[in-house]
């Protein structure tokens, strides 16, 4: 239940970040939030009480005992894949501020809103 | 869990806890950056922890992880605070 | 068990919103690396051992080395 | 300030649809059966004693082919928005150049390094890890090496290609199971072997090894990218 919660949170600060604060860097740490909340709220849904991780390095143990496995490999590439799109993303970041020359979005003309 | 597990767990968490009061009061960057090595080294320990009372030792595999690649972030931070790349 | 996922959930939030206030921008880079090693130990307790390790081996440093270089282009703080 | 307040509503309307939506997915109960499928039959079908691992390359192999190529697009994304949008007339800043330790700590611990990433991604079926994670390890080994040697550089020609020759491994595994006779792509049409040995589980310890060296190279790419943006390549224009 906690982690239900935590990752709630962690994805509406996220969310906060993205349309309130001004600062580029700071929209993109808001969206790398977003993505680490969505991954444990999904981690989390296919957790099964007292289970074990799924795999079967140890002799004996249960299939009917372990927790479902779908949600963990779905989120392991999602993460390298996280990784790879924050970089994209920096250096759209980097290209606006050679542009433009400054990190408010405010006063890039185009996203003016 | 038997009761020293709980004290172990219970010394570790407080040691978290105080690493990240230093990187919420940390007046400057450097502090907050010692703040993140020490509950770097912390968790590792948790880690390991988890290992034990989970009774799965392959668990290890992510501690060493950390381990072994925690001190590259910092030194990113260090190495950059002192005008190094 | 369940009083250390509640301490780590907390110690998390309060680094998140750490990391958004703060206007110092590398400040902000180091609250969020430690967000991402509280995550990896959520996703270990929550019996994912695989999801942990590539938490890991991400947040460790390429994520940090990444957010540094951008803000080594632009700026240092946020006005 | 009204700003804040209408986003505010909006955020808190969006946390309680989704505390409502979870209450019908109660935290620790039962598993969904597909998953319960892949537990009850993975080890028997692929050889795997990791199951997420089978789930990745065997399973749901064809979604990672995909996942591969969006981090291949994504790498190839920031070498073209730095080096061909990008103008390189910023200054050479004044460097410090790293101390005795680090220079001196970094030779010795690059090599255990490589050596935990190999070890990770190689016995990514037996034990928690794998392509993916072992890659990231070799890059920051990679990255390691910048830091402590300022000037480093990798050769790029030979990066792009060993990702060119993981990709065709992978590629070409995948459709040599459409000349087996259950023909689909990525069929296992080696033999599985015992359970927890490690030549075992046929194709997927050789897609997972590409796949590490895929997602090493292009994360060292990306780092070579950003490091060396001006130092290496900057006065070449």
């Amino acid at each position: 239940m906690s982690y239900y919660l935590g990752s709630f949170l962690l994805i509406a600060i996220g969310l906060y970040t993205v349309i309130i604060k001004k600062n580029l860097i700071k929209i993109v740490i808001g969206l790398n939030f977003i993505a680490s909340g969505v991954n444990l709220l999904i981690v989390s849904i296919g957790y099964v009480k007292n289970g074990t991780a799924p795999i079967f390095s140890k002799i004996g143990i249960n299939p009917s005992a372990m927790v479902d496995p779908i949600p963990q490999a779905l989120t392991l590439t999602a993460i390298v894949i996280d990784a790879s799109e924050l970089a994209l993303a920096v250096a759209f970041v980097v290209l606006l501020y050679r542009h433009y020359g400054t990190l408010d979005i405010k006063k890039i003309r185009s996203l003016k809103w | 869990m038997s009761i020293l597990d709980w004290i172990y767990l219970a010394i570790v968490s407080i040691g978290a806890v105080l690493a990240v009061v230093r990187m919420v009061k940390g007046p400057d960057v450097t502090n907050r950056v010692v703040g993140l090595d020490v509950f770097t080294t912390i968790t590792v320990a948790l880690f390991v922890f988890f290992a034990m009372i989970f009774d799965r030792y392959i668990y290890i595999d992510v501690a060493l992880v950390y381990g072994l690649l925690a001190f590259i972030g910092v030194l990113v931070i260090a190495r950059f605070i002192e005008r190094g790349f | 068990m369940i009083y250390i996922s509640w301490i780590l959930i907390v110690l998390m939030l309060v680094l998140s919103i750490l990391s958004i206030q703060l206007k110092n921008l590398i400040a902000a880079v180091v609250a969020m690396g430690a967000v991402s090693l509280i995550i990896s130990l959520l996703f270990l307790m929550l019996q994912a051992p695989d999801v942990a390790m590539a938490e890991a081996s991400i947040g460790a440093a390429l994520t940090m080395i990444i957010y540094i270089i951008g803000i080594r282009e632009t700026e240092r703080s946020e006005k | 300030m009204i700003r804040k307040i209408v986003y505010s509503i909006f955020l808190a309307t969006i946390v309680l649809s989704l505390v409502m939506f979870f209450a019908a997915f109660p935290f620790g109960q039962n598993k969904m059966s597909v998953g319960e499928y892949y537990l009850n039959h993975g080890v028997a079908q692929t050889g795997a004693s990791n199951i997420v691992t089978s789930v990745v390359v065997d399973y749901r192999g064809f979604d990672t082919l995909g996942e591969v190529s969006v981090l291949f697009g994504a790498a190839a994304g920031v070498a073209i928005l730095f080096f061909v949008l990008g103008e390189n007339r910023r200054k050479r800043r004044e460097q410090v150049a790293p101390n005795f330790i680090v220079r001196v700590g970094s030779r010795i611990i690059f090599p255990f390094i490589l050596l935990f990433g190999t070890y990770i991604f190689i016995h990514g079926h037996l034990t928690p890890g794998g392509g993916f994670q072992g890659g990231a390890i070799i890059a920051s080994g990679f990255l390691l090496l910048y830091l402590a040697y300022p000037g480093t550089t990798v050769n790029r020609s030979r990066l792009s290609m060993v990702e060119g020759l993981a990709g065709i491994t992978f590629i070409v595994l995948g459709l040599y199971g459409l000349l087996m006779p259950e023909s689909s792509f990525l069929y296992n049409f080696l033999p599985k072997g015992e359970l927890n040995a490690l030549l075992s589980s046929g194709i997927l310890p050789i897609i997972y090894i590409a796949i590490g060296f895929k997602v090493a190279a292009e994360f060292a790419g990306i780092i070579d990218d950003m490091m060396c943006e001006v130092i290496c390549r900057g006065g070449e224009k």
